[in-house]
């Protein structure tokens, strides 16, 4: 091997917390070689963000302080450098972009006075020079008008735009490393897709070593050359990308690849989730910090923490069963088609009697999922929508004109009773607004809801109140949506008081029951919600929202904020749920595979309207509208031959003013002037399957 | 935008009136009238202060008193003082320009004040710095401006001889009783800045900063604190409200001329006309300092400086 | 006289004043500032309400006769004066020469022009009128010679024309600036207006035509000074704080505390001068009961202990009062001093025969209602007396009588408009003994009642008798019984001689007082 | 009048609070910690509840009868005899200053709750029904703002005639505006707060949402403003005593203590300093308990100093 650019070795990092010292990141050691990649994966608070940091020293800002290891960088020992010399660093050899480019840039200076910022920082010269330099990075990261958006401040410039122009700001010092902490997580599939290509561009012309930090292991895949594997602030696995993918040697690493929906899983079946949440730093366990999630967690395990170990093959794993986890998958394997790049794999070690309980869940954790398609012809839909239309008057300040952002422009739709429908889209086109609506939690602009054939509206005051009995919510923030307040159990009850008549003892009894029900300990409801984990407090929310029995749950986003182990768990709730209860339900999410794993039909929407529809397994297999087709080819970690076949360029424009004709053709690579000029009618093209579209993809 | 303007005028204009007609119904419910309080009522008989009520119009129904001074104001009459019968507004501009200055330069002292010791307090978190900074913050709102100004002067004109104690001629008159103010408003500030610093220093893009190398200096300074700026000019702009209002106490203490001595005086007097014109200065004041605030925004915020622009 | 009265200490200082004085030959020029506690009102003495503005009058205007030290009048801008033989009329010869600073000449026609403008409603005079009552009209005789007709014959009018309020103006610039004369006003005195920055301060500058001097100062001519400056400077700390850092060479009404601190200043000069008139005097409301009784109030004038009062407030720098008027005035009763002495036993006793009786918290009842008195004092604490107020109250106590004492803003209201007191303070400057008539005589229906709503015939018969006699020893005589009265009715409570402080520099020279104690500026100069 | 500017202040900032709120918690501890911060915070504390007893049963604390007048020994320098001195009418100056602690924590609290109670009740109104009644109510309080507090207080004092009572209203009107101001804010954003879009989805009443989840979640603000109110209604409580418009009581509280033994200050400096620092001590001690508390209950600035 090559010499590496940097070397990260036994780091230990400390963060001075008002309730005492606690260790972030424990030992921790990787190295990166010139024009490689690093993919740093892990759940949330697995400590990705703090090490990346700590190679730059930022952590000395943070009450972070680094106990132990050490970080060269090239032949500079990093660790021990004083702060002046470390600045030399920043931004010169080592670069740096971030997760949320809107909070990542300074909201009051333009973009083009902090790229010219950045590079005085380290070289002296004419401002206007820099300047030019600046649009030229600009133009050099695929930013169209440069010139204009060095003026411009972040306020003014998209997410997508703004993690252009952050990474051509990381490059104005020419480093020989980028550190990218989940420069992608904020942002859409489709502009995901664009910034990794990006990235990958950019590292190959320039030779730069990338240290991608994520916790989607589509990313991972697509991006790295090698992956390091965090979890509670140790490393728990690494090696080559393919290879720790493909045949993972730590449970933990088995249990993240089964925690995700892929493309090929299959619909309905339980994913197999990790039990449990990952750790905080002040409630480490002792021994392998894995243990208490862990089917193979033996005595040993209990009692001491497996080194990082070399397993051979450049790959090294801190388990003392990593030859039997490995065995596990390797058996599983040999039953599959290799043609998977991301697989499901058991997490059950074939040594019976370890974890019964677990492993019969496991076993039968295939529900009986009724056939595919629901009948939707014959009973009268559970809820319908005709011509549903939202316009926002924006602007309408004083001396303004008032322009209309329409957010949801003339959508039609019927779900049938027992159906779940899936809704996908780009930020911004207007899921969340068609949910409301259905649900008449808002008065539409035009067109009408009927739920069981009568008409719903949020101005007839009582029947709607009496309505808020079937129709439920579940939303996509668990933070937010419960009041501090309050106890969970006050929480849970509250729609009981609304709509029941129990008294105390019964609407008590009533909570312990939907505690249990969505998996809380029943004693808990004297608590408050900030004694709970964000996986803890979405089922809190789900148990508020099935409280009263309602017969339709719309589900916005409600995984989207959660760790992936964790959203496995509520996505396997949420789909017990409604086979026990009967539930329909309308399931918004960006996650392609999520929807797909959990909805019968999907829909997909692109500013303001419904481009699609159809049974989810027709969908992916036969997307009709070149935008459907573009959004399953942006998801990561697909083979690079699906990806090629379709992809968007630019961004979703402005509702506020919807291109003419068909509103994708601004980025439909196969626009005609029949699609710039007449908009095309959402006609059935199959069974179930109807799109907007001259030219429908078969 | 220039129908912006014109409505922001036109809610100014009506908070301005407000408080007109406001001390105008006050003062028409108070018990007692100024003739009493103009003449020596152990000497002066009723007859005589009958006719002086007779005179100042005292006697005519409210709705009459009410329409006349609003009239005459809009012809730019504000009347004569009752008690020295001069007219008011030149007798108010002649003491704008010292309670004014006074005014500024008390914001001076605590914004200069207020953001250096706010500053060094929030990148000096925890450390002696930080607890001297709040300390003196806090004393500054802790303690009676009359009460300090007092003690300024007995050490700075008295003991020391270095400054006068009383005053509003020059440069030199101005430097104890702006300090006596603006220690107050400083105290304030302080708090905010720290706070609002403490809070930008927590935001991502400070991450970013550092991240691009830039010296740590230079952040807190370009970009931190025209961070922090932001909240904090709310705060400025009614903490200068406040000044102007402090002037009551002290320009009797540094016995500089000003308004809010006038008015002190005008209310204890009855004196209605000035009392009127002082609130109609102060308002305008007030709505000045409003604009301010809103320019100081646009000038720091780039953000609100382009919404206009902005689809 | 050189100003300084006749009375007690002010003396002391002064004259230490007036040593360094001899010693050095008055030196010309100089600016002279001079820090006053309260603005005045205006500078148009005819409509001026307050003392303050006198102090400034004195400088700018003369007024046709003057109050010698000794009580008796003296001439100024009248030289000789004749009163008619029913007391209606008087006739007054005036100086020739003299000039008002805007080069009016002075004459009988300003004269005239000045009373009768008085007694015009347009002018809104107020205290003014007050003291030119009864004055009618006037004739004039010549160019020099002015006839005054009276509606009554008053024996206090002639004094009164001493009075700062009634100084002559200018009729030129009176008629040109109307209501704007007081921010522009002309008058003969040794001293011309210069500006008038509202409450900071009034520049005047040294009138260098000025030759006719009543002999008030020594110095008849045109002033030393070259600039006179009054600052208003209403906070004491600040004002005495001024003088000692040197940036005001003089300032009036020093609190006792600092009285006692400057008199061992070696940089201060301390001048005192006792005003006449009536002394702090607390009146009893006739009108409430129990007041109206004299047993109640004879309980309270023996509870409340004046001596310590005063000794405890004022330091030993004020006097306590005895009587009704001051001493210095004429027909002062020294008979009364010392004659009441505090006496809790007697004052129990008299509350016990009228019946009222202490209760558990110590407090007298009768019939259910407690014995309070409401003190009525206004604010701010002007010569200590709400801290009177306090002592008062404490005093009270003893006796089983409870004082509610109300500081209030609006006296005009409270008490000369509602009554609504049982006691309640008051003085008044004055140079004649006339002025009991205002506090003591009955009113009629539609008149200003008094503070004590004293109505007895026999009080009325005195102190109208007293009014018009021409001769001294009877007029004596009568103000005695007067305040014989007033004290063994005990309507009211003497409480202290106002002395007016000033505060100086040791190089302020020549600076002296009129009986008033009002400040006379034309003999001051400063020396090196 | 600048609505429009504050809005998209706080639209800009709001963004980021819901995603720095989950981990700030953890993430904000100190580099350097100073302990004497938290030893500042035990005073303050101990100051007050001293403060507190006195005004509770300050007979048991003071040695002498606060009206006791010993004119036999007025203006006495500190002594054991006399711990703060005696003033001008030989009360003893600690003895005044403990009994005058009811009256001046009196007036702080009842004129902090007159102002919280008109002002929340305006803001409230004002923030949850919006449109017309905001701006007439939001325009009445910018009136009342631009009239200068001392006139108000001048005017209540002169039409409700003297007394502890009308000073504290004054100090109270004068502060509502302040009060409303941030009531408004406040429920115009916990308005726009998930759990209240959660309780409206639910079907919960208008008036249910607006008692259960919006007061109770505004409230916090407002009472830790209404602490550091306390402080500065007392101070002017101060300011209107110096300007003659204190009650005379027979036990006067700090500020007229204060007021009235200014003149005093060079030749018993005792007489003022020692209400003086008491007021100081009180108003810095509310204060740092009062930052303490909105650390406590600002998310954004959870366990920091
Ligand atoms: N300055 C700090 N003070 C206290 N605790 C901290 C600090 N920085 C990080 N931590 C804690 O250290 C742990 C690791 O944090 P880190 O941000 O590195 O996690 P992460 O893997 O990047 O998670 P995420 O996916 O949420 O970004 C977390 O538990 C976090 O709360
Ligand atoms: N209350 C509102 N006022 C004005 N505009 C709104 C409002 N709610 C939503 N919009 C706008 O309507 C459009 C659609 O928003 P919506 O939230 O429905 O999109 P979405 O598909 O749910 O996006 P995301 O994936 O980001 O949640 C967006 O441009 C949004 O800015
Ligand atoms: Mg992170
Ligand atoms: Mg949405």
């Amino acid at each position: 091997m090559t010499q590496p650019l940097l070397e990260v070795k036994d780091l230990t990092i400390d963060v001075h917390t008002p309730r005492g010292i606690l260790t972030a990141v424990s030992e921790i050691s990787f190295d990166i070689a010139p024009g490689e990649t690093v993919c740093l994966v892990g759940e949330s608070g697995s400590g990705k963000t703090i090490a990346s940091k700590a190679i730059m020293r930022l952590t000395d800002y943070e009450n972070g302080s680094i106990a132990g290891g050490s970080i060269t960088l090239g032949d500079t020992a990093i660790e021990s450098l004083p702060q002046s010399a470390v600045r030399q660093l920043r931004g010169r050899r080592v670069a740096m972009i971030f997760q949320e480019p809107m909070a990542a840039f300074d909201p009051v200076f333009t973009i083009g006075s902090q790229i010219v910022e950045t590079i005085q920082a380290h070289r002296r010269g004419k401002k206007s020079t820099f300047w030019k330099e600046g649009v030229e990075l600009l133009r050099r990261v695929g930013i169209p008008e440069p010139e204009l958006r060095m003026k411009q401040v972040p306020g003014e410039l998209s997410g997508g735009m703004l993690q252009r122009a952050m990474i051509a700001m990381a490059l104005s010092g020419g480093p020989e490393l980028l550190i990218a902490d989940e420069p992608t997580t904020a942002l859409d599939v489709t502009i995901q897709a664009q910034i990794l290509e990006l990235l990958n561009e950019l590292k190959s012309s320039l030779n730069m070593s990338i240290l991608l930090i994520t916790h989607d292991l589509g990313v991972a895949a697509q991006m790295a050359d090698r992956i390091v594997v965090l979890y509670a602030g140790r490393v728990a696995e690494q090696g080559p990308a393919a290879d720790v993918l493909g045949s993972p040697r730590h449970p933990y690493t088995i249990g993240l690849l089964n925690s995700i929906a892929t493309l090929d899983s299959k619909r309905g079946e339980r994913l197999r989730a990790i039990e449990g949440s990952p750790p905080g730093l002040a409630e480490m366990p002792e021994g392998c910090r894995f243990h208490p999630r862990c089917a193979f967690a033996t005595d040993k395990c209990r009692e001491s923490a497996p080194p990082l170990s070399d397993q051979g093959n450049n790959r090294l794993a801190a388990c003392w069963h990593a030859d039997e986890a490995a065995a596990v998958v390797a058996a599983a394997h040999t039953e599959l088609t290799p043609a998977r790049h991301l697989s499901p794999v058991p997490d059950t070690p074939p040594a019976a009697g370890v974890h019964p309980a677990t492993s019969l869940q496991s076993t039968v954790s295939i529900l009986e999922v009724a056939d595919d398609q629901v009948d939707v012809s014959g009973s009268i839909p559970l809820l319908q929508a005709e011509g549903l239309k939202k316009h926002y008057a924006l602007g309408g300040g004083r001396g303004r004109a008032k322009r209309n952002l329409r957010a949801v422009d003339g959508v039609s739709l019927s779900i049938a009773e027992g159906e779940t429908f899936g809704l996908v889209g780009e930020s911004g086109s207007g899921k969340s607004t068609l949910g409301r609506l259905l649900l008449q939690l808002e008065p539409q602009t035009g067109g009408r809801v009927l739920y069981r054939g009568d008409e719903l509206s949020i101005k007839d005051k009582n029947h709607w109140r009496e309505s808020r009995r079937d129709l439920q919510i579940i939303h996509q923030d668990p933070y937010g949506t419960v009041d501090p307040r309050w106890s969970i159990g006050e929480i849970i009850a509250e729609p009981l008081g609304v709509h029941t008549k129990l008294n105390q003892a019964q609407r008590r009894e009533r909570v312990s029951e939907l505690l249990e029900q969505v998996g809380l300990n029943a004693s808990w409801h004297n608590r408050y919600p900030h004694e709970f984990s964000g996986g803890q407090r979405q089922r809190i929310g789900i148990a508020r929202a099935i409280a009263v029995n309602p017969k339709f749950i719309l589900a916005d986003e409600a995984v989207s904020a959660l760790d992936v182990s964790v959203q496995a768990q509520i996505v396997n709730l949420l789909q017990d749920l409604q086979q026990q209860l009967g539930l329909t339900s309308v399931f918004i999410a960006h996650g392609l595979q999520v929807v797909r794993h959990i909805s019968n039909r999907i829909g997909v929407m692109y500013l303001g309207k419904l481009v699609e529809t159809a049974p989810s397994e027709e969908l992916f297999r036969r997307p009709a509208h070149p935008y459907t087709r573009a959004l399953l080819s942006s998801i990561p970690g697909m083979s690079p031959e699906a990806r090629e076949s379709i992809s968007v360029q630019g961004e979703i424009p402005s509702p506020t003013n919807p291109p003419s004709g068909c509103r994708f053709h601004t980025r439909c690579p196969m626009a005609t002037d029949l699609c710039r000029n007449v908009e095309p009618a959402f006609a059935a093209i199959g069974a179930q399957h109807e799109a907007a579209c001259h030219y429908p993809l078969q | 935008m220039i129908q912006a303007i014109g409505s922001r005028l036109f809610s100014s204009l009506l908070v301005i009136v407000g408080s007109l007609a406001l001390v105008f119904c006050i003062f028409y419910l108070l018990p007692g009238d100024p003739v009493l309080s103009m003449v020596d009522p152990t000497t002066v008989s009723p007859e005589v202060v009958e006719n002086l009520r007779e005179q100042l119009g005292l006697n005519r129904p409210f709705h009459e008193r009410l329409l006349a001074y609003f009239g005459d104001m809009l012809t730019g009459d504000f009347g004569r003082s009752l008690v020295g019968s001069e007219p008011v507004l030149p007798k108010i501009l002649h003491q704008v320009p010292s309670t004014l200055l006074l005014t500024a330069a008390s914001a001076l002292v605590a914004i200069v004040v207020g953001v250096t010791l706010g500053v060094l307090s929030a990148v000096r978190k925890g450390g002696i710095i930080d607890l001297l900074a709040r300390i003196v913050g806090l004393f500054g709102i802790s303690m009676p401006t009359f009460w300090s100004g007092i003690l300024l002067i007995l050490i700075f004109s008295v003991q020391l001889k270095w400054l006068p104690a009383m005053g509003s001629d020059g440069f030199e008159t101005l430097i104890l009783p702006a300090l006596a103010l603006g220690f107050v408003g400083a105290g304030s500030i302080v708090r905010m800045v720290r706070g609002s610093m403490l809070d930008v220093l927590n935001e991502p893009f400070v991450t970013t900063l550092r991240a691009k190398g830039l010296r740590e200096r230079l952040i807190q300074i370009k970009h931190v604190l025209r961070n922090a700026l932001i909240p904090a000019v709310t705060l400025i702009g009614m903490q200068i409200g406040d000044m102007l209002a402090g002037t009551v106490i002290i320009e009797t203490v540094f016995s500089r001329q000003g308004i809010g001595r006038i008015l002190a005086d005008a209310i204890m007097a009855k004196d209605l006309p000035v009392v009127q014109g002082i609130v109609f200065f102060t308002a305008i004041v007030y709505v000045g300092i409003n604009l301010l605030v809103d320019l100081s925004y646009a000038a720091i915020d780039p953000r609100i400086r382009r919404k206009g622009a902005r689809t | 006289g050189c100003g300084s009265s006749s009375n007690s200490e002010a003396t002391a200082q002064a004259a230490s004043g007036s040593d360094t004085a001899t010693a050095s030959a008055p030196v010309q020029g100089g600016d002279f500032t001079y820090a006053l506690a309260t603005s005045p009102d205006t500078l148009d003495p005819r409509r001026s309400g307050l003392a303050v503005s006198v102090r400034v009058f004195g400088a700018l205007y003369d007024t046709l006769l003057v109050r010698n030290a000794d009580g008796s009048l003296g001439p100024s801008l009248a030289t000789e004066w004749e009163q008619s033989d029913d007391g209606l009329s008087y006739t007054l010869k005036l100086k020739e020469g003299v000039k008002f600073q805007d080069g009016t000449p002075f004459n009988a026609e300003a004269v005239k022009y000045n009373f009768d403008s008085i007694i015009d409603p347009e002018t809104k005079a107020a205290n003014a009128l007050a003291l030119l009552r009864p004055y009618k009209s006037s004739e004039v005789v010549d160019e020099y010679t002015i006839k005054l007709n009276l509606e009554t014959a008053s024996q206090a009018f002639l004094g009164n024309l001493s009075q700062g309020m009634l100084s002559i103006v200018s009729p030129t610039a009176a008629k040109e600036k109307g209501e704007d004369f007081g921010k522009n006003p002309i008058g003969t005195g040794p001293f011309k207006f210069v500006s008038w920055s509202e409450n900071a301060e009034i520049k005047l500058e040294r009138n260098p035509d000025y030759a006719w001097g009543s002999g008030e100062a020594k110095n008849t001519g045109a002033a030393y000074l070259d600039n006179l400056t009054f600052k208003i400077v209403p906070e004491e700390a600040t004002r005495i704080g001024g003088v000692q850092s040197g940036q005001v060479l003089a300032a009036e009404t020093v609190p006792p505390q600092n009285i006692v601190a400057l008199e061992s200043d070696p940089n201060t000069q301390l001048f005192k001068t006792n005003t006449i008139g009536l002394p702090y005097t607390l009146f009893f409301n006739l009108e409430k009961k129990p007041w109206d009784e004299l047993k109640a109030r004879q309980a309270v004038q023996l509870a409340v202990d004046v001596d310590t009062i005063v000794k405890t407030l004022y330091l030993g720098t004020y006097e306590r009062a005895w009587s009704s008027l001051t001493p210095g005035i004429l027909g002062y009763d020294e008979s009364l001093e010392g004659k009441i002495s505090p006496n809790l036993e007697k004052a129990n006793a008299l509350l016990d025969e009228l019946g009222w009786v202490k209760g558990a918290d110590g407090i007298r009842e009768k019939d259910g209602q407690k014995l309070t008195l409401h003190y009525v004092d206004g604010s701010p604490n002007r010569e200590k007396r709400n801290d009177i107020a306090a002592m008062i109250r404490e005093q009270l106590k003893a006796i089983g009588v409870e004082t509610e004492v109300e500081i209030t803003q609006d006296i005009a209201t409270v008490v000369f408009q509602n009554w609504d007191y049982d006691l309640y303070g008051n003085s008044q400057v004055n140079a004649d003994p006339n002025a009991l008539s205002a506090f003591y005589h009955s009113t009629k229906e539609g008149e200003r009642r008094t503070l004590n709503g004293l109505s007895d015939p026999e009080v009325d018969k005195w102190l109208e008798e007293a009014g018009v006699e021409k001769d001294d020893a009877k007029r004596i005589e009568l103000y005695k019984k007067v305040q014989q009265y007033i004290s063994d009715q005990a309507l009211i409570l003497p409480i202290y001689v106002f002395p007016y402080t000033v505060a100086a520099a040791k190089s302020v020279q020549g600076l002296a007082f009129d009986p008033f104690g009002y400040p006379i500026f034309n003999d001051v100069y400063l020396s090196k | 009048m600048k609505t429009s500017a504050g809005a998209a202040r706080r639209g800009a900032w709001r963004g980021r609070a819901g995603l720095a709120q989950a981990e700030t918690s953890v993430r904000s501890g100190k580099r350097l910690r100073f302990a004497s911060s938290d030893i500042l915070i035990g005073l303050a504390g101990i100051a007050l509840v001293f403060l507190v007893l006195c005004a509770l049963f300050p007979s048991w604390i003071a040695p002498y009868s606060p009206t006791e007048m010993n004119t036999a020994a007025i203006l006495q320098a500190p002594s054991a005899a006399h711990l703060f001195g005696t003033d001008y009418f030989g009360r003893d100056v600690f003895s005044l200053i403990v009994h005058g602690t009811r009256d001046s924590l009196l007036i702080g609290a009842s004129s902090v709750i007159v102002g919280v109670l008109i002002g929340a009740t305006l803001g409230s109104v004002a923030g949850y029904v919006g449109g017309r009644l905001d701006a007439v109510i939001m325009r009445v309080m910018d009136v009342l703002l631009t009239v200068p507090g001392i006139l108000l207080a001048l005017t209540i004092a002169a039409a409700l005639g003297p007394g502890l009572r009308n000073i504290v209203l004054a100090i109270a009107i004068s502060s509502v505006p302040g009060y409303a101001r941030v009531m408004r804010g406040q429920i115009m954003a916990i308005r726009g707060r998930g759990y209240v879009f959660a309780s409206r989805a639910i079907g919960a009443k208008p008036s249910f949402i607006l008692t259960k989840h919006v007061l109770p979640n505004s409230a916090a603000p407002l009472l830790v403003m209404a602490t550091l109110g306390l402080g500065s209604s007392i101070l002017a409580g101060a300011g209107l005593s110096f300007l003659g418009l204190g009650v005379l009581k027979e036990i006067p509280d700090w500020g007229a203590l204060l007021s009235q033994g200014r003149g005093y200050l060079t030749v018993a400096w005792w007489i003022c300093t020692f209400p003086g620092l008491a007021i100081t001590l009180f108003v810095l001690s509310i204060n740092l308990i009062g930052d303490r508390w909105r650390d406590a209950v600002d998310p954004k600035r959870k366990g920091r100093a």
